[in-house]
């Protein structure tokens, strides 16, 4: 394999582990964006999506396809009443208490599920046959191809949604004031409430995915995902959808660059080193707009 | 009379927008000087300009003949300009007192050690300005206040003490930014007599900012109209009120 | 003419502050109520409150023979009451007609929707030109506008307005009062806050005057700004 | 919790800690190790103890983590345990010695092969350090010569967890040893425990074009990358160690993937010394059978309990200076002795994975 | 005047006795070593909630990576004591310098950014630092720097956590401290107040980041080992919990957050398998009871019981 090759086919690995960081920064994004909350907690809902999937592919012997449509739709409830029941209540506190929340959630799920699951990583069964296709000196896998192909799928759906129909607007305007908004009439709780459920949804489809993928799952997997979710999000200017698509394929890519050029053990901190730099040149994120306070 | 003051052909384009153009303003020491304008017209902009908070695309600014081009808004402070805002800029969870002790902070010279040990200059100095503190809070009667959390002052005690706070740092030029907005036309009267007298006492300039044609009319010595980032007219208040551009673009007939 | 709205001993606090303390108001069907007091005398408390934005502790509100105290304020919306809260808050990042689209939330008739449409912009001929562009750049003049038009797009029976003057240039104040009064020629209930009590008393047909959370004096707004006593504590003379 | 004076080691109990991997990245090994260590003592107070004394267990868990393996030891050396046996891993031993040295308490770790783990980097033997099991520079070794002798390779490539000592330490053994035997290694790679994407990594080694590559790690990491090795089409043979011995490998990397990856480790079930064991354990266990490292945590119970009965004492002390000169116990895996080095002789075996089952392919005893 | 350094001399009477009590029950046995090294490890969290209030809750910088300077502390006291053989005292100043000085490097490019993003550009640097370390074979790698002496004892970590907390009272409480404050509460009007707000920003966060490496010296020398993943992001985030928990901008209130979930932490130890779940609820249950934090931004000196104690106003 030449030099040129080498990166293509970096690019290929790239853009698969940057479609599931996208899938879960939608998520966080959305969240932040409505509540200005960074829900800490949605690695570890990502996490439960994964558990659902598993339980539904091996207990149930389902296909991948309902698997999947149950696990978003159960995750997405379950963000739903995590929204319900620890952030609602603080409303009107401080941020800070309620990233606080947020955090107490996330061990809550990643601790209550370990109790029931055991720390030990389960391993997903292949369900899919795994078949490659090696196109020149390049190898592209079934699942490579639906991971991106999904995402591609969610993220056109959600744009249309919060651009185009009145729920998004609704969305928007409540993420932009939220008082003002129920002026409108709008019941912000319930549109607060839809976009935990689909941004809990999503990232249980990260979840499940990734446990096709890698075929392992465990109770602190969402750790780091969720971190890097969070930092695809902010590297595309949080709060932006396709900010966080771009940001979490960005990613994605920097880090297969990284470890196939440099060295895996970096990989990380040049994921960080990157997004440091960008927030220096541009403080909102790639496609962040620059609102800086008028005085 | 003396300038204190000196704008010229200052020019701000926020993208392509330019919202100062071309602006060219001088103020003499001891003057009240009134700037007006449409909303957007660029007011609140010049102010910023002329505290640092925005540097100018083109043109100069000087205080006392010398240049304030390239400082931060700190050093401008430093240098003797001190302003209120628009939207009042309170430290809204300390106390009044601690409010305007801030505004002393460029008179206080004890280093790092000695405050953390608390040792030399430190007490001395920290002394002195909890009592001129309090003289200042006494002058505008928020002497019964001075452990209050600001945000918890009526509206009006609020616009008071962000004066005093900005007198603390002992400025030669103030700028007040729409200080009558949200008053009722009593309240505004009784601004009137207070910013009058803090010339007086202070000795000072004042360039403000005011939508209310009673406030502007009542106590400017001079005055300048903004529109579109370009002053259309200057002069005293009688002229100001009859010139026919002024009445077209900011005050309408009958005015 | 019938009582349209209806306070009814209402207590309103923020936290431990008791900031409305026992106030009884009507507004009847038609008329331009105004709102006068000083800086925090609790004016703008008492719009909120009627939108369901607060709760009262104690009291009712009774809007067209409807108990709507305790309602949420989205519900209050489909009442037939819209506000247009102190300082705008229109939605900067989107466009001019998005926002308009907002205002018009709750309903469902398509047909009306456009009515109002055209209504709205034959109020404000400035939005039409601008439909397409991004609130936030808007001028404050336009600003308020648009806030005024958001909430006719509901097709309200009674707007409140809080301070829609303020930080107004004289010229663009005179046009606003204008505005206000062919809305409520078109048939909306007005009440109105405002510091400006002088262009306040001059369109509303009755007035009450609020102190530190209490309702001091009311009448006809031409019998208050003859008060003595009004003329000293708000109207300057 | 507050006030844990337990009793210590009384007149009628002698109190061995076990600090295990329960849970966390090793916990495989960990309680496999642990459950041979509870066979050897359930037969040595089935067989009414050691001199009228009942063997007792304290069991805690070190969480596979360097740090949570100092704090459980701490516990056990507060509780007066008389000597303590594990943890399993090269890490979490490190991080435990300087406590029970400290302490003067003797510690058996039954399958930490890093020879760090005895002794010290200035050639120092740790006096209150034993083992039970090879060491790395045999295994690494072991595999050097079947790849220069056997697979008859001249290039490979090392893939070691930089996270462990184990693997860091193996990854050089290796490359020592492949060198002087005339291979080139044509890169050298690493990763960090609870990476889930390997595939960059690979890609990079795939171009390299390796004949063969190293992996030295544990059960969970090579499942992933045999896995994805085999994804990106490498098919070149993939070499391991002890670590690779958990079925944990097969479930996660499926047998197809694991055809053609050869491996050291501490016996082959197919060999005769450890049949006896082997048939002890299922009896113990309902039939369940017993991985390498469980039969590693027996042979450490076997030689703390044969270091007791001489010593005749629950002392730390006297335990620790038996332990040093047992010579010709038998134990599960055959007949030992303790070298100066508090290392055992022990032999190695190199298995072949064929459709998820396992071929021994060599039997390799240490060179003495 | 004087009362405020009499005011000091009986915190200082206060905290001595305290120290001879605690002592004593070491001495004596009284605490098992297991509570013995968890007083000491409130030692040290007090420090780092202390420091970390310093940049967080006064100057409001919203800082996620105080665990990569307690890192920087730790490895750099470990490095001193291991291979330079350097005595104890000259480790801590060592660590103190180090992570000040890369604190400062660190703070004046990014303490332009605001908010949410200063968070994450913070949390990042955090990993960053952890992640370098964990390259750095010469101090053990991704596989842990192992056989650091146990130097730290009650006396260290106490008269150390002493001069932090006191030498942090006396900043916040200094025309230095008020300059924190307003730029917390405006930036813009602290601008406008001649207060240089990129200095005091930096300056905090340099000194937050030099005692975060002050107890990460500490904390090298109490568990014979130190590793990279002792020191993530998660961490850092327990030290928000314990300033957040306390009150922002308390000091007292930083102490006690300290305090309290150290102690709730080390009794949960008995149930190791519900021990974070618990803890998770009882994190939630105290913002939902007190979302300001214990403590608010409230002195616990300042309440009216302690009046009389500091001589009254
Ligand atoms: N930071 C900024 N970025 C972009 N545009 C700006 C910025 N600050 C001001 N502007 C624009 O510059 C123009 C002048 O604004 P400015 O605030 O100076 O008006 P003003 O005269 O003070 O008006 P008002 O009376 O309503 O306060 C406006 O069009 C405003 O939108
Ligand atoms: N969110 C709040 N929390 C606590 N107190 C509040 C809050 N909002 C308003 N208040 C207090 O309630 C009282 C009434 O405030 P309100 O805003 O209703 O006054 P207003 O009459 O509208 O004044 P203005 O002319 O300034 O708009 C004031 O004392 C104010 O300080
Ligand atoms: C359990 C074994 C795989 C442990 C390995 N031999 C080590 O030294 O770490
Ligand atoms: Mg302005
Ligand atoms: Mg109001």
């Amino acid at each position: 394999m030449g030099i040129m090759d080498q990166f293509l086919q970096q690019l290929i690995n790239g853009i698969s582990l940057g479609s599931i960081y996208a899938l879960i920064a939608l998520g966080y994004t959305m969240v932040y964006g409505i509540i200005k909350l960074i829900n800490f907690a949605h690695g570890d809902i990502y996490m439960v999506g994964a558990y659902i999937g598993f339980f539904c592919i091996t207990v149930m012997n389902w296909p991948v396809l309902p698997a999947l449509l149950v696990s978003m739709l159960l995750t997405g409830i379950l963000g739903m009443l995590i929204e319900r029941f620890a952030y609602r209540p603080l409303r009107s506190a401080p941020r800070i208490s309620v990233l606080i929340t947020a955090i107490g959630v996330s061990f809550f799920l990643e601790y209550t599920m370990m109790y029931f699951v055991t720390p030990q990583p389960r391993t997903f069964p292949s369900i899919l046959d795994d078949a490659a296709y090696h196109i020149g000196p390049f190898v592209i896998n079934n699942q490579q191809i639906m991971i991106f192909a999904i995402t591609i799928i969610l993220m056109a759906i959600l744009t249309y949604i919060v651009q185009y129909t009145k729920v998004g607007k609704a969305m928007r305007a409540v993420s932009f004031d939220n008082e003002t908004a129920q002026l409108m009439g709008i019941n912000s709780n319930r549109i607060i409430s839809v976009t935990f459920g689909i941004g809990s949804a999503l990232a249980a489809a990260a979840g499940v995915l990734v446990g096709i993928y890698y075929n392992s799952i465990d109770p602190l997997m969402g750790i780091m995902p969720g971190l890097k979710a969070f930092v695809a999000a902010v590297l595309g200017g949080i709060g932006i959808l396709p900010g966080a698509a771009a940001g979490g394929i960005i990613l994605g890519i920097i880090e297969a660059l990284v470890s196939g050029f440099i060295s895996s053990t970096f990989r990380d901190a040049a994921a960080f080193a990157i997004l440091i730099l960008v927030l220096l040149f541009k403080p909102t994120g790639l496609l962040g707009k620059n609102t800086n306070e008028k005085v | 009379m003396s300038v204190l003051l000196e704008a010229k052909n200052v020019s701000k384009l926020f993208g392509g927008l330019k919202a100062v153009s071309n602006f060219n303003m001088t103020i003499n020491k001891g003057e009240l000087v009134g700037l007006i304008g449409p909303n957007g017209a660029g007011k609140t902009t010049a102010f910023n300009l002329f505290t640092g908070v925005y540097q100018p695309t083109t043109g100069t600014i000087s205080l006392d003949g010398k240049s304030l081009l390239g400082m931060k808004p700190s050093q401008i402070t430093q240098r003797g300009i001190a302003r209120t805002f628009q939207n009042i800029r309170l430290f809204s969870e300390l106390s009044v007192l601690d409010n305007v002790k801030i505004a002393y902070h460029t008179h206080l010279n004890y280093n790092l050690l000695e405050a953390a040990f608390r040792v030399g200059r430190y007490m001395q100095q920290e002394r002195q300005v909890e009592e001129t503190g309090k003289e200042l809070l006494k002058i505008f009667k928020l002497d019964d206040k001075v452990n209050e959390i600001a945000k918890n002052l009526p509206y009006g005690a609020q616009r008071r003490l962000e004066i005093a706070r900005a007198l603390a740092t002992r400025p030669k030029l103030l700028l007040l930014d729409e200080p009558a907005a949200g008053m009722n036309p009593q309240e505004t009267k009784e601004l009137m007599e207070m910013i009058r007298w803090i010339k007086k006492e202070f000795a000072l300039s004042i360039l403000l900012i005011e939508h209310d044609m009673s406030l502007v009319m009542g106590i400017c010595e001079r005055i300048y109209v903004l529109e579109y980032g370009s002053i259309i007219a200057q002069g005293v208040p009688d002229e100001i009120k009859k010139d026919p551009e002024v009445i077209r673009a900011y005050l309408g007939e009958e005015a | 003419m019938a009582i349209m709205l209806k306070m009814d001993d209402v207590n309103v606090f923020y936290g431990a502050i008791h900031a409305i303390k026992g106030i009884n108001l009507e507004v009847d069907q038609g008329e331009i109520v105004t709102l006068i007091g000083a800086n925090g005398a609790g004016k703008s408390t008492t719009l909120r409150t009627i939108s369901g934005l607060l709760k009262p502790k104690t009291g009712t509100i009774t809007f067209e023979d409807k108990i709507i105290s305790g309602q949420p304020a989205h519900k209050i919306v489909e009442f037939g009451i819209s506000q247009v809260p102190e300082g705008r808050r229109i939605f900067a990042n989107m466009t001019v007609m998005e926002n308009l689209e907002l205002g018009a939330y709750v309903r469902t008739d398509k047909n009306g929707i456009k009515e109002d449409l055209k209504r709205v912009f034959k109020h404000f001929p400035r939005l039409a030109e601008r439909k397409k562009q991004e609130a936030g750049t808007l001028s404050g003049g336009e600003q308020q506008m648009l806030a005024m038009g958001r909430a006719l797009m509901s097709s309200p029976r009674l707007l409140l307005l809080d301070e829609p003057s303020m930080g107004l240039a004289p010229l663009l104040i005179k046009e606003i009062f204008e505005i206000i009064k062919d809305i409520n020629k078109a048939g909306t209930t007005i009440l109105l806050v405002e510091q400006n009590a002088n262009m306040a008393l001059s369109i509303a047909n009755r007035a009450y005057v609020l102190e530190t959370g209490k309702i001091t004096l009311s009448g006809s707004a031409k019998e208050l700004s003859n008060s003595e006593d009004v003329r000293k504590a708000y109207l300057g003379g | 919790g507050c006030g844990g004076q337990k009793s210590a080691s009384d007149a009628n109990t002698i109190k061995i800690g076990a600090n295990f991997e329960l849970t966390g990245n090793a916990a495989n090994y960990g309680s496999a190790a642990l459950d041979g260590l509870r066979l050897a003592v359930k037969e040595v107070n089935d067989a009414g103890g050691i001199n009228g004394k009942t063997v007792e267990l304290e069991e805690v868990d070190c969480k596979s983590e360097a740090s949570e393996a100092a704090n459980a030891t701490t516990k056990l050396v507060t509780d007066k345990v008389s000597a303590i046996v594990g943890p399993a891993t090269t890490g979490d031993v490190l991080a435990s010695s300087p406590i029970v040295t400290d302490s003067k308490v003797p510690l058996i770790a039954p399958a930490a092969t890093s020879p760090k783990v005895t002794v010290d980097d200035s050639g120092k033997v740790n006096p209150f350090i034993f083992r039970s099991c090879f060491i790395d520079p045999q295994q690494g070794d072991v595999m050097a010569t079947f790849a220069t002798k056997t697979l008859k390779v001249k290039t490979a490539a090392i893939y070691v967890d930089s996270s462990t000592d184990y693997s860091k330490s193996l990854g050089k053994v290796f490359k020592e040893k492949f060198e002087a035997a005339g291979g080139q290694v044509v890169d050298e790679e690493a990763f960090v425990q609870k990476d889930q994407d390997f595939k960059t990594t690979l890609t990079k080694i795939k171009a390299a074009n390796p004949d063969v590559i190293f992996i030295p790690a544990y059960y969970e990491e090579v499942g992933k990358i045999v896995k994805q090795a085999r994804e990106l089409g490498i098919t070149a043979p993939l070499l391991g160690t002890d670590g690779w011995d958990d079925n944990k490998v097969v479930d996660i990397a499926g047998a197809d993937s694991l055809n053609n990856t050869f491996y050291s480790t501490h016996y082959s079930d197919q060999d005769k010394d450890v049949q006896n064991f082997i048939k002890l354990f299922q009896t113990a266990n309902d039939g369940k059978s017993p991985n390498v490292f469980a039969a590693l945590g027996y042979d450490a119970g076997k030689m703390l309990i044969e270091a007791i009965k001489q010593a005749n004492s629950s002392d730390p002390q006297k335990i620790r200076d038996a332990l040093e000169n047992l010579k010709d116990i038998q134990v599960g895996t055959g007949t030992i002795s303790m070298d100066k080095n508090h290392n055992p002789i022990k032999s190695a075996v190199i298995i072949e994975m064929k459709d998820g089952s396992k071929v021994m392919r060599e039997k390799i005893a240490p060179e003495s | 005047m004087n009362s405020l350094r009499k005011r000091d001399l009986k915190a200082i009477v206060i905290s001595l006795i305290v120290f001879a009590i605690i002592q004593g029950l070491i001495s004596s046995e009284f605490l098992d070593p297991f509570w013995q090294l968890n007083i000491i490890v409130i030692c040290i969290n007090i420090i780092m909630s202390v420091s970390l209030n310093l940049i967080n809750g006064y100057t409001g910088q919203f800082s996620l990576g105080h665990a990569g300077f307690m890192a920087i502390g730790a490895y750099t006291g470990a490095v001193l004591s291991v291979n330079f053989h350097m005595p104890f005292i000259i480790g801590l100043i060592v660590a103190f310098a180090v992570a000040a000085i890369i604190g400062c490097l660190i703070g004046l490019p990014t303490m332009r950014l605001r908010g949410d993003y200063l968070a994450i550009a913070t949390l990042g640097l955090g990993e960053i630092i952890r992640i370098v370390i964990m390259n750095v074979n010469y101090v053990g790698g991704a596989a842990g720097f192992m056989g650091i002496p146990k130097t730290t004892n009650f006396a260290w970590a106490f008269f150390v956590m002493l001069f932090v907390v006191f030498f942090i009272k006396n900043y916040v409480n200094s025309s230095y401290g008020r300059a924190c404050v307003a730029i917390r509460e405006n930036e813009i009007a602290a601008e406008a107040m001649g207060v240089n707000t990129t200095k005091y920003k930096v300056l905090a966060f340099t000194i937050g980041a030099g005692f975060a490496g002050v107890a990460g010296c500490l904390f090298a020398h109490t568990f014979y080992i130190i590793h990279p993943s002792s020191f993530t992001f998660l961490a850092s985030f327990n030290y928000l919990i314990m300033i957040v928990m306390g009150g922002m901008g308390s000091i007292t209130g930083s102490i006690a957050g300290a305090f309290i979930l150290t102690t709730i932490s080390a009794l949960l130890s008995n149930w190791p398998e519900l021990r974070m779940s618990i803890y998770a609820l009882l994190l939630i249950g105290l913002m939902f009871y007190r979302p300001q934090g214990l403590f608010g931004n409230i002195e616990l000196t300042s309440l009216p019981i302690f009046r009389h104690f500091k001589g009254g106003k």
